[in-house]
């Protein structure tokens, strides 16, 4: 069998490049500029999160109508990642663990944000749970979702903010 | 009125985790051969054949075209499809059309994934949108343990119960000469194996796969040649929520009634199926991890809204039990991807031919529901019967 | 009697080079939303949309999950389907058999490809046989320059006929506002640009193209209340050879008939066409290298074997002459790849409805022959009247 | 415009490991032997190059029936290759020009073999044009179509045979 056993091997690089178009491009914009922002549907005034060019229900073009959401909402879903994912943004195995949240923003009800969260965040979270959004400090925002650190738990009545 | 669609040949090759002493060709050919002569058919009397495979994960752009001997579709009209998991489930259900349309007399289907060639969850990553979730994936391992985290808090059952419904699967494994995992576990056993992620683990999930599985359709007309008894694919139903809930890793919050409570009340409405669990004798669920099967008995109207983890830890589920599910072990033993939609139909209609040998249920069936599950929350699922409809 | 098919609404976006301004799902809702505005119809009257793309060539495994909003599927049934360099021909001749079949009224159909975010030729490469000839390709390049080999052995005729059919197609993409390239060449030019495999030269080629189109098909019933005369499409076939030549690089030697013949011959036969070059009044024929013309011209039986070449070196294929081909400008002009089979469709039925502006044919239009070609001489040809049929 | 210009770099390392499968793989061992080997269908008797499982035409296995074809043959089409052309055996741009061939071996007209032709040869090819193949010395074969150096052009009545 030793000697029926022929490698070959094909290395191909092939590389890609998107476009993020003008809606997700003024999504990511905003997270550089440190604001969650969604469009809106002028007809139906559903948000959309990613931002998207049509509202696929009323399929009429989304307006300039842009809205910052709010950085803090509630946990709907998540996920503790125990062992190691693979994550197209590294080439390789992402390091573990870490925890994904579903979370809805406060005044979007109808579309649900999905993000990492804060590592003693994590270890407590539940459904319901408060949490808000840490940006990265300014200069090291480069317009990507990793502008956005990871969301932490709050208090209901603590002040908005927090660097890391 | 459609025509009346029957299976009447069954094939699959042993599945196994590596098949390096073949090619994807060969493998193919194995489980249409054992189809074929399941019929007692040969090849020039099939009149299209389905192929179904998730080629990205074949690293083939053509893998359909390189197969082409080996399918028998040398000469014939025919297609590949892909709709993720539940391609073996659609791939049945186009076929059912192709002859409940009356077009065609007979259809080949095949289901196949060969993943020892294959980085399947790196290929996968490229279904996500490259701006907003690439770098924010949990995978399908995530999918499940959003599952089971919703089920346990909503039904108060812990970790038990799943890793009972693995055990009862692999037990259901060991006597199906097909399988791919064997395995003798303990609920102790599943405990023990390495979480992915909370509360999913290891031995919750299903392994990576090679394998094929074939199918013979045909009408009515050419199943009363058959030589063995026809199994009936009584009625179909297929649906999802992809458009309304999935755009990269964006979701609507608390989506309404789920894909299989959807199409599953359609199916039984349509077939005047008031009690699921006393008129359905056994079920091929697809369940990808074992954490699904609890929340999807539910779904499936197989028991009460929190009530399957009761069903299962009374063990009610096994062979001998009163609503057996999985008997061939399921998608947890065996898993070539684009094959298990297939596997699903063809171990349902094993089990009403009576031919489930070591893994037959020991009630008469009469009746089973075969289902694929898949991205985005896709699913198809198919009334068999032994009873002409 | 199959339902009579027409075409209702038409919209394309303009084809550049690079569309870096919008994201995939914003180009194919341009498109979309011209076919919906020139049909005066709105996206709740679609009954279904076809959508077709090479995935591969786009980095994604599900780019029309990723763009359902904009190309109106949300809530609607429908599929994606990919064919390689026929895909669009084989969107619209499966748009026709859905509404031929009674079972659909109106159906969109969406052909793109956003060719700035990949290396296709690389992608290209998995679709060979990684042992026996992914070291050994010559590329779609390779294909054309030996049909040229061939012709100009057999036809006798020298490098210039070919040059001047692409100095031809270029004056018509000059007069096309939405061809993606748009240049003033000479024969000399072409003869200077440099080769690629030998005789095909740069300037022979298709260029790699951004952009979407849509078509709006539908039944008599709803063409009747269409605010524009509809465009009839006839009648359909197509033809490949996939399974019989083509295994990775293995192929058998001198293959008889070709597709083009066969599928031509098919269609000109039942719908009782004897001369083709008098009763067909314009052809879009999808040449992807205006070396492909002549053989084609001749496998199209536009001519006779051998008289192509003094067709096009008398220059009866321009707009104004009794032969006029590509008055788009064609595929060499702009090839978006999985719009191009739709496009050509498209600007046959502009043609019909006399819409060309600037590149309209000078006689009268009546009837029009669209094709579309890819892997593996896969043709996919459609029979367009402005009589209803 | 500049400013909302953002480059995200996605880099995936996919592995893909292929298995040649007892018939192609024979193929491949032949090679390696410095031999061209093919299978044949035991019912209608047409050679199979590369060997498959199966004969399409009748559906029946391939019989042990294997034949090894002349490493002679007969040119019947050919691209003089002059522009680079991706490679995925060697995830890049080939080094051009080369000249590629189908060639008919002697003995079996119902398949085409397919490789490149040597320079001098190429230079000179026409339809019809007799070549040999050119095997690597034997320490340097792997198994592989590269196993042949090439195709070269001969006279007919010149002994087989030539190494690069
Ligand atoms: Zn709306
Ligand atoms: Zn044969």
């Amino acid at each position: 069998m030793d000697e029926q056993l022929l490698e070959i091997i094909h290395i191909m690089d092939l590389r890609y490049r998107w476009s993020a178009g003008p809606h997700l491009g003024e999504f990511l914009r905003g997270l550089k500029a440190g604001k969650i922002l969604a469009n809106r549907c002028p007809r139906c005034g559903r948000h959309q999160l990613p931002p998207t060019p049509v509202c696929g229900r009323c399929h009429v073009a989304m307006g300039t109508d842009w809205v910052e959401l709010s950085p803090r909402g509630t946990v709907i879903s998540f996920s503790h990642v125990v062992d190691p994912m693979y994550d197209a943004g590294i080439g390789g195995m992402r390091p573990v663990p870490y925890t994904l949240a579903s979370i809805v923003l406060d005044g979007a009800s109808d579309v649900a944000f999905f993000h990492r969260l804060e590592e003693s965040t994590a270890q407590r979270v539940r459904q319901g749970m408060r949490v808000e959004a840490v940006f990265r400090p300014p200069s090291e925002r480069e317009g990507t979702m990793e502008d956005i650190l990871h969301f932490r738990a709050i208090e209901e009545n603590e002040k908005r903010g927090g660097s890391p | 009125m459609p025509e009346r669609v029957a299976i009447v040949g069954i094939g699959q090759t042993e599945h196994q985790y590596m098949r390096p002493d073949v090619n994807h060709e060969e493998m193919i050919h194995e489980a249409v051969e054992r189809a074929l002569q399941d019929a007692e058919m040969n090849i020039h009397e099939i009149d299209t054949v389905l192929m179904t495979n998730m080629d990205l994960f074949e690293g083939h752009y053509l893998a359909d075209a390189m197969s082409v001997d080996g399918a028998g579709m040398y000469g014939r009209p025919g297609f590949k499809l892909n709709t993720g998991g539940t391609s073996g489930g659609t791939a049945v259900a186009a076929a059912w059309h192709h002859i409940a349309s009356g077009v065609f007399e007979t259809v080949l289907v095949i289901g196949w994934q060969k993943q020892d060639a294959t980085p399947s969850i790196a290929a996968l990553a490229t279904a996500r949108e490259p701006f907003y979730d690439r770098g924010l994936a949990a995978g399908a391992v995530g999918i499940f343990a959003s599952m089971a985290l919703q089920y346990m808090q909503e039904a108060g059952c812990g970790e038990e119960p799943a890793a009972l419904a693995r055990v009862i699967m692999a037990d259901h494994a060991r006597r199906n000469p097909y399988s791919h995992l064997k395995l003798d576990l303990t609920v102790e056993d599943v405990l023990a194996s390495r979480v992915l992620v909370w509360p999913v683990r290891l031995l919750h999930m299903s392994p990576t796969s090679c394998g094929a599985c074939a199918l013979v359709l045909s009408n009515e007309g050419r199943a009363r040649r058959s030589p063995k008894p026809p199994v009936w694919i009584v009625d179909t139903e297929t649906a999802h929520r992809e458009q309304s809930v999935w755009r990269g890793g964006c979701v609507e919050p608390a989506p309404g009634p789920t894909a299989i409570e959807v199409a599953a009340s359609r199916l039984y409405n349509r077939n005047g199926i008031g009690h699921p669990s006393r008129e359905i004798d056994v079920w091929e669920l697809y369940t990808p991890s074992s954490w699904a099967l609890l929340p999807w008995m539910e779904l499936f109207s197989i028991c009460e809204k929190g009530r399957a983890w009761r069903l299962v830890e009374k063990e009610l589920i096994r062979l001998d039990g009163p609503i057996p599910i999985e008997p061939s072990g399921g998608v947890v033993s065996t898993n070539p991807i684009g094959a298990s939609g297939v596997i699903r139909v063809a171990e349902a209609a094993l089990q009403i031919r009576g031919e489930g040998g070591e893994r037959q249920v020991h009630k008469e069936v009469r009746t089973a529901l075969a289902s694929a599950w898949g991205a985005c929350h896709w699913i198809v699922i198919f009334l068999l019967s032994k009873d002409r409809p």
